[in-house]
């Protein structure tokens, strides 16, 4: 394990407080009275096939200044932000040229970001896995093609962690390659869906996520699918699961996702054209008051000259 | 940096020296380096210096957890830290096969060879032990670094002394060294790392410098019988502890025991200057006088540049009546042959330096710099 | 070479070797009271074309310990060192290069940061580099009673409510660098900030002191 | 000093060998169809894979005129130790291997034959039983023959150690993992036995100088030993005429 | 992959060859290639296996140790995955070069054990909340020839259904800490239960078509391959009459560059589940065999001497 010397280090040992409440160790069926009731509302209060709304006020483009191009993307508690980088080239690489441009994606928890355990600042087996999947994603998006022996770097930040981690992490990046105005070929969304107990409930949070992959003795479905998809080309570009589902469902869930990421590509669109729209105005805003400054230069320039000829 | 490489008619002058019976800086070829031992304030720290090679070695102790598969035994540590401060071409913080060799070299020389009484280190079994952490820091690398740093380790570990610790029922208690005095390392066993540079198929030469090194180890023309580096690990009963061959293979299993011969007697004098310095630092201690490294700064020798050596040793001490014949030390006599302004002074055993007549107080380097 | 009493002020006696290790262009070793430390410096060199940079020299800077881990202290020393440096040494002479300094702790019984950038300054002058400036660390500490000791000894600092530190440059005696530990009042600033400022008149001479002894064997 | 229970009253040691008897050696040619070159080992319980790719262009920064870059990298199965290793390599043990290795069959190799190029020696240990480094150079030497790399000589390696008879000092060849732990002296040598060169030493532990010719000649014995072994297996492996390699998947 | 280099004419000589249902080493789109499996190779590990699927070889060692639970599952024991993927292979992974891949392969595995219905990680619990079994599954890959996913998770099974476990003696309670007492004796102790562990299927789109086992030069003209992980059916595995258990999904994924059209993914998957269930029967069949001949001592070992 390397260990990072340049930073204050907690304590190898230490133990999250939680372990010692009382809910710590809950079992499956409590949990999953929790957080179903009756009357199939979740615990928020959504009903199973309702997804959370990407929050338009607030998910915005063009939010790191110093990057090319980046995004910030808010699902209720999940947030996330991310950021595109100019391409820059690749050198030293066994010296082989590289026809396609490489994509470099880095998943990063904030340490604080998860309400089970602290995040450390050396990438886990969690994040590798996420950068891993964003790339794959991403890669099937991007005309990779346009800027050979070129590498875009993508950096996504979980600020915090409320189930579907992945899918937010691909809106972002989609949102922020679009803001970069990197070519692609298509708007990409990305959905995710939690079965329990044969149920589908669609956009987990965190808690639904856990109580899918739990351990369990029931026979049911239990898992968790996350899927990446292309509008126009109608495409899968990524497709997750895990746990334990038959055949069947999975099928049943494919078409679900589908639906749920065409809902998603309009609220991306809509994202997409307020900052287009933003930008232009600023843009416009800029013109004016450069014309505005280039008239009073020259009015100046005016003065001075009859200045000069009567003087 | 890269490292810089060694020009052909340097490779081929030395190897025609040594040849011939010399060496550049006028030893012959047993004759190892001025070894000088100084102590810091600390236990368990001091720095070596074989001629210009210098290295500073560091004991530290913690309380650990002992491994499980040696639950009543210390744990001793071995770092070493080649810096761009030993010379420019190294890298900091980078493991090259350099440093992971000589680690593995002093590892193997005072972990394996159970030199040091670990069960001593114990203080309650399967709990608590003490983790003896030696840091080696290579300060300059003027060749045989493995020789310097070796004697550095044992000299830091003969002289390291741990606080006493007391048992009370479930507690351990450590004392400071105020309260109680510190418990020297004990140690079975004195060996040392002894450096070999073959030439052709029977020459060996000890304690070689940078450039010896470096011109044995590329030989590598068809034909010529390589050269290689050998290591000897030798204590002070004769007994080799350790091996180790860099370089060409050897023709001739002879010069392995002519090594072994030869740094069994080397071994043992090392080992006698180690204890003297010991001891003689114990007593001062025992004094209550303060040993501090600003000690080791001298403010009456003066060096104007960097090379404190004449690269090229004379025999002769007057620089009036220089040889003629010594045809092969020429190069740089070219200033000794005008005598009037230098004498020339003998120093240390078969090294001269020249002084300015005029002056008393100061000193100064034949060197190529001179000339501008 | 001891720096010994100049007016009301005194430091910890001073001691210097120069050339101290034969493979660096430039080395120091220098002694302040009981705190001893070795700087080596090596450049202008050859580097990496990832970390060459078109405008200046490169300047690195290593701090190493006496023992144990590598831990955020030395590397807090690094950063203190190399931006007292970046200031002084006239990088913009050799682009495209790289500046080594290398800092190895022997002894410390107090004001080893101090001692580590002078010790820095004079391993800089042996090495030949051309530098805008020549830069004197001096530390003081507040102690309990609100009362200033220039360069505290060892326990001084351990009973001090604050200590501080200021780098100096030799021309107009402005402050390169200033770290300071604890807690003190603006005014306690001003006033070691002042102290330390007529102190550094000690450093600079003990600098000319040591480059004159040189000078003259080299003359 | 090992205990005088290395050996038997009868004169035999703990696994039933006398002490100048290696442990059964088996090894195969060519077990890979990718490598250039490959060899399979066993050394008793010591199982190694060997893996030559070359000669090739040289990676810029390794390349040299003077000769072929020997690039050796050992590694070690997780699983082949009595305790699981984490890392299979890039610890300082491994790496001091990889060192031993390419200086060991640097000389072995007519390394003057191709400047600017680079010869790959990849060894993995499956199963470590004493003496796996010795065992890793035997298999080298037959993937690089494998791979048609020209040598001088046959690198062969072996480990010698002592045990006591009374006071009269016995050496033990080919040390297996059980006396190994023991405690002795156990040397290391890298011969070309053909030349009668030695291309490595190694040693660990203590040993008196008086003792230590017999210990080197009796390792020397076993290099001598084991060319025999390796130089029938490469006959009949020739004399086979097929390797995994001319095989064509069809 | 390893230095493989294939012209434009040789592309589409294989993709053409698989619209036609005809691949260039014989086979059709649902055909695997020729496996050797050896049980038992590595004495240091508590099960082994060896598997070579034409040209890839996969070693896979399992070691056990006790360890202390996770404490949110104070019931159940670990299960680790370890790739390495050796420079034997190819020299690209020398050193930290074969990391990617083998970080791939290990979280694939992960994700398709990960399921309670895939494997029993109570099966591991030795005394709750204090001590458990951890599994080190440690996966060398020799030699790759294509395929790399199915060959290792047969050979995982075929290893883990090697592992026997030492049976506990006898247990101390010293305050808090617990003193186990395992048995010395080899043939004391019992076999785990991996019926239902998973396979993995690599299904390569290649053209249009998607084949199963694709070899090193197929997997080079493929865009994008899906991996489905399906649990096994224990029924297989045991020479007892058992019901049969219907297979699961327990992961799928993606890899390559490329989308898939929604129908298909769909028309992959209940592809690969069926190529998934006859591997798992001969799976079954071959150890079962392998394990009675070893019994009745008609087993040669031949390690890598064959």
């Amino acid at each position: 394990m390397p260990f990072d010397y340049r930073r204050f280090n907690g304590p190898e040992d230490s133990v999250s407080y939680k372990r010692f409440s009382e809910d710590f160790l809950r079992t499956y069926d409590e949990l999953y009275k929790d957080l179903l009731d009756e009357n199939g509302k979740r615990k928020d209060g959504r009903a199973l096939n309702e997804a959370r709304s990407l929050c338009t006020s607030i998910s915005r483009t063009n939010i790191v200044s110093q990057a090319k191009g980046s995004a910030y993307v808010e699902l209720n508690k999940t947030k996330v932000i991310c950021s595109v980088f100019d391409p820059r080239e690749i050198t030293g690489h066994q010296n082989e040229y590289s026809w396609f441009g490489q994509i470099y994606c880095e998943v990063k928890f904030a340490p604080f970001s998860c309400p089970r355990k602290r995040r450390q600042l050396v990438p886990d087996s969690d994040e590798k896995a996420l950068s891993a999947d964003l790339k794959k994603a991403l890669e099937t998006v991007v005309r990779r093609d346009k800027f050979p022996n070129f590498q875009m770097d993508i950096f996504v930040y979980i600020l915090e962690h409320d189930g579907g981690c992945l899918s937010a992490a691909i809106n972002a990046a989609g949102l922020a390659l679009a803001d970069a105005v990197v070519p692609m070929y298509d708007i990409v969304s990305a959905s995710s869906v939690a079965i329990i107990n044969d149920q589908i409930i669609i956009d987990p949070t965190e808690a639904e996520e856990h109580l899918a992959l739990m351990y369990t003795d029931k026979e049911k479905n239990h898992g968790l699918v996350t899927m990446c998809f292309m509008h126009h080309l109608k495409q899968f570009t990524d497709f997750r699961q895990i746990g334990s589902v038959d055949a069947e469902c999975v099928l049943k869930v494919m078409d679900i996702l589908e639906k749920e990421c065409d809902k998603l590509m309009l609220v991306i669109k809509k994202i997409m054209v307020s900052n287009v729209v933003r930008q232009h105005n600023e843009h416009k805003v800029l013109l004016e008051e450069a014309k505005f400054r280039e008239e009073v230069l020259q009015s100046k320039v005016e003065e001075w000259r009859k200045l000069l000829n009567a003087g | 940096m890269k490292e810089t490489q060694i020009s052909n008619s340097e490779k081929t002058f030395v190897q025609k020296i040594i040849a011939g019976g010399h060496r550049l800086d006028g030893r012959i070829y047993s004759e190892t380096r001025n070894l000088q031992i100084a102590f810091g304030s600390d236990y368990g720290s001091c720095m070596v210096s074989l001629g210009e090679t210098k290295v500073l070695a560091q004991v530290s102790c913690e309380v650990v957890q002992p491994k499980q598969i040696r639950p009543n035994e210390g744990i001793i540590f071995i770092n070493v830290d080649i810096s761009p401060m030993a010379a420019p071409q190294f890298e900091a913080n980078r493991q090259t096969d350099h440093t992971v060799n000589l680690n593995r070299l002093l590892e193997k020389c005072y972990k394996d060879s159970k030199c040091i009484d670990l069960e001593s280190l114990c203080i309650v079994v399967e709990e608590k032990v003490w983790s003896l952490r030696v840091d080696v820091k290579i300060l300059n690398h003027e060749g045989n670094l493995i020789e310097c740093a070796s004697i550095a380790t044992l000299a830091a570990l003969a002289h390291f002394k741990r606080p006493d610790v007391t048992r009370v029922g479930d507690k351990v208690i450590i004392h400071s060294i105020a309260e109680k005095d510190p418990i020297p390392t004990v140690l079975y066993h004195y060996p040392v790392c002894l450096t070999y540079a073959i030439f052709g198929s029977d020459i060996l030469l000890s304690d070689p410098s940078y450039i010896e090194e470096a011109v044995c180890m590329c030989t590598f023309e068809e034909g010529s019988a390589g050269g290689g580096l050998l290591v000897v690990g030798m204590n002070q009963y004769k007994e080799p502890c350790l091996l180790d061959l860099t370089g060409a293979a050897i023709h001739n299993v002879n010069i392995v025991h002519k090594a072994i011969l030869s740094a069994s007697e080397k071994g043992k004098s090392v080992v006698d200057v180690l204890k003297k310095a010991i001891i003689s630092d114990d007593t001062l201690r025992l004094k209550r006088v303060k040993i501090n490294y600003a000690d080791i700064i001298t403010t009456e020798h003066k060096q104007s540049l960097i090379k404190k050596d004449i690269s090229i040793c004379l025999k002769n001490y007057n620089a009036n009546d220089i040889n003629p014949e010594s045809d092969v030390e020429m190069d740089d006599d070219v200033q000794i042959v005008e005598p009037s302004k230098y004498d020339v002074v003998p120093t240390l055993p078969k090294t001269a330096e020249l002084k300015v007549k005029a002056e008393k107080s100061a000193w100064i380097e034949i060197s190529s710099e001179e000339d501008d | 070479m001891v720096a010994e009493d100049f007016k009301d002020f005194k430091l910890k006696p001073m001691k210097c070797e120069l050339n101290y290790l034969s493979k660096s262009d430039g080395s120091a070793i220098l002694a302040q009271g009981e705190t001893v430390v070795l700087a080596s410096v090596n450049g202008p060199l050859d580097i990496k074309i990832t970390s060459q940079s078109m405008e200046k020299a490169t300047l690195e800077v290593l701090f190493s310990a006496k023992g144990g881990k590598p831990n955020v202290s030395d590397r807090f020393k690094e950063s203190v060192i190399r931006q007292t440096c970046e200031t002084a040494i006239l990088g913009c002479l050799y682009p495209r290069t790289g500046i080594t300094v290398t800092i190895q702790e022997l002894e410390d019984f107090g004001g080893l940061l101090t001692c580590a950038v002078n010790c820095t300054c004079l391993a800089l002058l042996n090495s030949g580099l051309s530098m805008k400036h020549v830069v004197a660390a001096v530390g003081c500490a507040l102690d309990d009673s609100g009362n200033l000791v220039l360069e505290p000894t060892y326990d001084q600092i351990q009973s001090a409510a604050a200590t501080m530190h200021f780098v100096f440059d030799s021309r107009a005696k402005t402050l390169v660098t200033g770290f300071t530990t604890g807690i003190f009042s603006e005014g306690a600033y001003d006033e070691a900030l002042e102290r330390c400022r007529a102190a550094s008149d000690l450093v600079f001479d003990f600098y000319r002191e040591v480059v004159a002894t040189y000078c003259k064997v080299i003359g | 000093m090992p205990g005088p229970d290395l050996l038997s009253s009868q004169g035999l040691r703990l696994d039933g060998r006398r002490p100048n008897e290696l442990r059964r050696i088996r090894c195969k040619l060519g077990v890979f169809t990718q490598p250039d070159g490959s060899a399979y080992l066993e050394q008793g319980n010591t199982k190694v894979l060997a893996a030559v790719y070359g000669p090739h262009q040289a990676a810029k920064s390794k390349m040299s005129t003077e000769g072929v870059v020997v690039n050796c990298q050992y590694s070690m199965a997780t699983f082949s130790t009595g305790e699981r290793k984490n890392r299979p390599r890039g610890d300082r043990k491994s790496q001091e291997m990889s060192l031993h290795l390419r200086q060991a069959l640097s000389s072995a190799i007519k390394t003057e034959l191709y400047p600017r190029s680079q010869i790959d020696i990849y060894i993995e240990v499956l199963q470590a039983d004493g003496a796996a480094f010795c065992a890793s150079v035997n298999a080298a030497t037959l993937a690089l023959i494998d791979a048609g790399v020209p040598l001088r000589a046959y690198a062969c390696a072996c480990t010698s150690s002592v045990a006591w008879r009374g006071s009269q000092p016995e050496p033990l060849l080919d040390v297996g993992h059980v006396e190994e732990a023991a405690g002795g002296v156990c040397l290391t040598v890298a011969a070309l036995p053909s030349t009668g060169s030695i291309a490595l030493l190694e040693m660990s532990h203590r040993l008196h100088m008086d003792y230590f010719e017999v210990v080197i000649s009796r390792a020397m014995q076993g290099c001598r030993d084991i060319e025999v072994i390796l130089d029938k297996a490469v006959r009949e492996h020739l004399a086979e005429g097929w390797t995994k390699q001319d095989i064509v998947t069809i | 992959m390893a230095g493989l280099l294939l012209s434009r004419t040789e592309k589409v000589y294989i993709v053409n060859g698989i619209e036609e249902d005809f691949r260039s080493d014989g086979r059709s789109n649902y055909d695997y290639r020729p496996i050797e499996l050896e049980t038992n190779v590595v004495s240091h590990a508590s099960g082994s296996a060896r598997l070579r699927l034409a040209n890839t070889d996969i070693l896979v060692g399992i070691k056990t140790e006790v360890d202390i639970p996770k404490p949110e599952t104070p019931g159940l024991g670990k299960i680790e995955f370890f790739v390495d993927c050796s420079a034997n292979a190819t020299p690209e992974f020398e050193g930290r070069g074969g990391e990617q891949l083998a970080n791939r392969i290990s979280n694939i595995l992960q994700r398709a054990y990960h399921a309670s219905q895939a494997f029993n990680l109570k099966q591991l619990c030795i005394f709750e909340g204090k001590q458990c079994w951890k599994l080190y599954v440690d996966i060398l890959i020799l030699e790759c020839g294509g395929n790399l996913c199915d060959a290792v998770s047969l050979a995982v099974k075929a290893a883990l259904f090697t592992t026997r476990i030492p049976f506990v003696k006898a247990a101390l309670m010293d305050g808090g800490d617990v003193d186990l007492q395992l048995s010395d004796d080899p043939f004391d102790s019992k076999p785990l239960v991996v019926g239902t562990a998973p396979l993995l299927v690599t299904l390569c789109k290649i053209g249009n078509k998607f084949v199963v086992d694709p070899s090193a030069e197929e997997e080079f003209c493929s865009i994008v391959s899906v991996v489905i992980g399906v649990s096994g059916n224990p029924a297989h595995y045991t020479t007892e009459k058992i019901e049969n258990v219907e297979s699961k999904f327990t992961t799928i994924g993606m890899s390559g560059v490329g989308g898939l059209v929604p129908d298909t993914l769909k028309s992959a998957i209940s592809q690969g589940i069926v190529a998934a269930k006859c591997l798992d029967s001969a799976l079954g069949r071959s150890l079962l065999r392998e394990r009675q001949d070893i019994c009745s001592y008609k087993k040669d070992s031949y390690g890598f001497l064959k």
